[in-house]
């Protein structure tokens, strides 16, 4: 992993930190924002664990059990919001 | 200590057989990831249960501190990601420096953590002051103290790498607890949102 | 055997065997008493016997965790004992106290023995299974002390493997917890509160300890699988033990007027608790699966494979069901619990005991393994037993659910008595179930007395 | 598993992941000891009755049939709320002094301990100050 390719990971991450900051503070919180807010957080934690983390080279069995993780965990965070905003 | 993850980079395409670091710390990871899996979830179904009050109770948090320590921890993992990067092209001093840098965001994230708690516990709440409050004050206390953890094992391998105790060749001991660095700023990508802003 | 002096374990095994008989006697009182509410009262009241039931069951297993010790530390440090006569005189000493308080409380009533041994100077007594007299838990403690400074010698003197430590760890905590049992403060609040931590933190969390350690050590032996992986395996394990069972605490801080914080801790916490019990059943087959060696001692290893499966199954399944804290509030203090608690000491604890007792007591008798009469009889003890408790468990499940469903959740709740008497058919089939448990006992006890003429390399 | 994974490793990780856990009981606990004075009805342990009835409590050996919270034995009845159930700490004595010596025939029953008035006071003193404590509503209902 070259350290160019690093820094601009970690920029992307700022980015996508203050922009879910920003989506909070700015009005209703509908369905929209919400999985805006949890498609961010998939992208992020993506890049952690692909290019902080390291497991994009690493075979499939331990890339998706952290991968697994993420979208499960985000994926029943949405299934309650989404029964809460019924 | 073996260097498996070492120079094998510039093979390309090859997949490695196991991730980064000692697979030991893996185990935990896994088992610790799990644990925040069941903890995210119960908050998510619980405030099913209690809308209005998670609600109500989620804007008395400080989402601008949740979003600086967000940015903090995230930098502390691109921190260590670029003392592995350091090392591996055996740069022994850059490495150390970007690990005590490191080690340096996880102070500033426990110094915002402190004034967030802070003017919390002033106002009187505690853990059992409402259901909400349990949830975030164990689930942000809990991660903090994961974050206690992990500046203790970064302590330890900065104190090694200053003696030059790593090099291209052999590294392992940074990766593992480069590993779980990285872990304790994932699951915090997902707490944010979820206890700060979320509603 | 290797060293002469792991030969002192052999009469603590013999004595925790005899007290495993006294224990199934008098759980079978218990049982009885169930179903027949005037059985030998007033001379045996039910609480009498459940007392002699569980100390019985407490000292035999801290028995065989003291042989079990005595065995494999000389063999793991690779130097004989510290003071082999010491481990004699503690064995007396510690036979003779547990013999008198069961005296105690069979022939005296218990506020006569509580008066009698000291218990106005500092009330510990009528706790549940810390109702020994305070003399009793001094000796304990003088004993446990006596009994750590041999081994630690020991230990310090020759090589320290990583089972030797987290015995050692498991063994101090032992008797570190059991010190909060001299605490019991007015208030009933915070008296339960650290009560467990004597009771949780022991069998969910240091005991496991000793456990893992003795099950890794009797599968190094009949594996022949390399020390370096087992020894990995047991770390894993007895973390994951330790990180979910000292949090799982908090499945006992749900109703006892502790702060509603727990429901959630505990909750999630014991949920993990599973876990490090089925990696304990991975561990034994993986194991046994990659052997190198086909040991004489089938027995030995049939124990070892039992303990795995039986563990996970009555502490962590059985356990799971009830621990998460809205079921809990439903199950609390019903024969649910009953169910859970006595699969898991079986599965966890007495199976753990027996898989030591089953390796070493024939090369302390001078043989790699029993003959294959006597190994068949105990394999079919082994089989008596289990099944004879999972069904135990199981009459016990139905009947805490019908009790919980009659006397808890129905709309018009019945009392105790009138839902006991409800489920008495559940009560009756665990008793004969109990009977074949004890049949189980005696079978094992017989396979001791079978010759064993085969000689063959340790 | 393979070289990837060491025993150094395994062993430093669990003992930084116990002390970790144990440090997190122990602030768990300190935290406890801040709340439960609200919960658990101390001030009541001011009256000599309630602490000598614990006394009898342990010393009779009643949790050995019963349960108190729901710990104990499952033999006999509830008691952390039996005051509320049989309505008055006087109705509990009456219930204790009323066992009689040689039991029931065939049914379960609870000994006779022959405690004078003043040992039936203290264990009713007692059991109602258990009553009093703040149980997040467990029992579900009255029947215990």
């Amino acid at each position: 992993m070259s350290a160019h390719f690093l820094n601009v990971i970690w920029v992307a991450l700022m980015v996508a930190t203050v922009l879910t900051w920003f989506i909070g503070k700015s009005g209703q919180m509908d369905t929209g924002a919400v999985v805006a807010i949890l498609v961010i957080a998939a992208l992020k934690g993506w890049m952690i664990i692909y290019d902080f983390m390291a497991l994009r080279r690493v075979r499939l069995l331990w890339r998706g059990a952290v991968l697994g993780w993420l979208l499960a965990t985000l994926a029943l965070i949405l299934l309650a919001y989404w029964l809460g905003l019924k | 200590m073996t260097g498996t993850h070492g120079a094998s980079h510039s093979s390309g395409h090859k997949l490695h057989h196991y991730p980064p670091g000692d697979l030991a710390i893996w185990v935990f990871i896994l088992a610790e990831l799990f644990a925040f899996f069941v903890l995210f979830n119960a908050y998510a179904f619980t405030r099913l249960k209690h809308l209005e009050l998670f609600n109500e109770m989620q804007l008395t948090l400080d989402a601008n501190a949740g979003m600086i320590n967000t940015l903090l921890l995230i930098t502390g993992s691109w921190c260590v990601a670029r003392a592995i990067a350091a090392i591996k092209a055996n740069h022994c001093r850059h490495s150390a420096h970007w690990l005590l840098v490191a080690i340096g965001t996880g102070v500033g994230f426990l110094i915002v953590k402190y004034f967030e708690y802070g003017a919390k516990f002033s106002l009187g709440i505690n853990l059992d002051t409402n259901l909400f409050y349990t949830f975030y004050i164990a689930l942000t206390m809990f991660h903090a103290m994961h974050v206690v953890l992990g500046m203790t094992i970064l302590a330890f391998v900065w104190k090694k790498a200053m003696a030059g105790g790593y090099s291209a060749h052999d590294h392992h001991g940074m990766e593992t607890g480069a590993s779980y660095w990285h872990m304790v700023d994932l699951v915090w990508i997902i707490l944010f949102p979820l206890i700060y802003v979320m509603r | 055997m290797q060293y002469k002096s792991q030969a002192v374990a052999m009469p603590y095994f013999i004595a925790a065997i005899a007290l495993f008989v006294a224990q199934i006697l008098f759980g079978l009182i218990m049982g009885l008493q169930y179903v027949m509410g005037d059985f030998l009262f007033p001379t045996i009241p039910f609480n009498v016997a459940r007392m002699v039931h569980t100390n019985a069951l407490i000292v035999w297993l801290l028995m065989g965790f003291m042989g079990a010790a005595y065995y494999l530390i000389p063999e793991e440090a690779e130097t004989e004992l510290f003071s082999p006569k010491l481990a004699i005189a503690l064995f007396w000493i510690f036979l003779v106290a547990a013999g008198l308080t069961v005296v105690g409380y069979l022939m005296v009533p218990y506020a006569t023995l509580a008066k009698m041994t000291g218990n106005d100077l500092l009330p510990t007594m009528g706790r549940e299974f810390l109702e020994q007299p305070l003399i009793t838990k001094l000796g304990i403690v003088v004993v446990a002390l006596a009994f750590l400074f041999n081994i630690s010698m020991t230990v310090l003197k020759g090589r320290k493997t990583s089972i030797a430590t987290v015995l050692l760890i498991g063994l101090w905590g032992l008797a570190i917890f059991f010190l909060f049992s001299f605490y019991n403060p007015h208030n009933v609040v915070r008296d339960k509160f650290y009560w467990w931590w004597v009771v949780h933190l022991w069998v969910e969390g240091v005991w496991e300890l000793i456990l893992g350690a003795i099950l890794a050590f009797v599968l190094i032996k009949v594996t022949g699988v390399d020390r370096e992986v087992i020894e990995k395996w047991l770390y894993v394990i007895v973390t994951l033990t330790l990180i979910s069972g000292i949090l799982g605490t908090g499945h006992h801080y749900y109703w006892i007027g502790t702060p509603e914080s727990w429901q959630l801790i505990g909750s999630i916490f014991s949920a993990l608790e599973p876990i490090p019990f089925f990696g304990m059943t991975l561990f034994a087959f993986n194991m046994v699966n990659r052997r190198r060696r086909e040991h004489p001692n089938k027995a030995a290893t049939l124990w070892a494979l039992g303990t795995g499966v039986m563990a996970f199954l009555g502490a962590g399944v059985w356990g799971f069901l009830h621990t998460l804290s809205p079921v809990n509030y439903y199950t609390h203090g019903t024969q649910i619990t009953a169910a859970h608690g006595h699969m898991a000491f079986y599965g966890a604890y007495v199976m753990a005991v027996l898989t030591i007792i089953s390796y070493a007591m024939p090369i302390i008798r001078g043989r790699a393994a029993n003959s294959n009469k006597a190994q068949v009889v105990e394999m079919w003890a082994f089989w008596l037993m289990t099944i004879s408790i999972t069904f135990i468990t199981l009459f016990l499940t139905g009947a805490g659910i019908l009790q919980v469903w009659l006397q808890r959740v129905s709309d018009s709740p019945m009392p105790f008595m009138v839902a006991q008497d409800q489920i008495a058919l559940f009560y009756w089939m665990r008793e004969w179930a109990g009977v074949f448990f004890l049949i189980g006992l005696i079978t094992y006890i017989w396979s001791f007395f079978i010759p064993g003429e085969e000689k063959a390399k340790a | 598993m393979s070289e990837a994974f060491t025993t150094s490793t395994a062993r430093n990780i669990f003992y930084g992941g116990t002390m970790f856990f144990l440090l997190v009981f122990l602030a768990l606990t300190y935290q406890t000891e801040q709340v439960i004075p609200k919960r658990d009805k101390r001030e009541m342990l001011a009256d000599p009755m309630v602490v000598a009835g614990k006394k009898l409590w342990e010393t009779n050996n009643c949790i050995g049939c019963h349960t108190l919270l729901g710990e104990g034995a499952y033999f006999a009845p509830e008691l952390g709320n039996v005051v509320k159930r049989l309505g008055s700490k006087e109705a509990v004595m009456a219930f204790i002094q009323s066992r009689p010596t040689e039991g029931i025939p065939g049914r379960r029953s609870m000994p006779n301990f022959n405690f004078n008035e003043q040992q039936l006071k203290e264990i009713a003193a007692f059991l109602h100050y258990v009553s009093e404590i703040d149980t997040a509503k467990w029992p579900p209902n009255i029947q215990g």
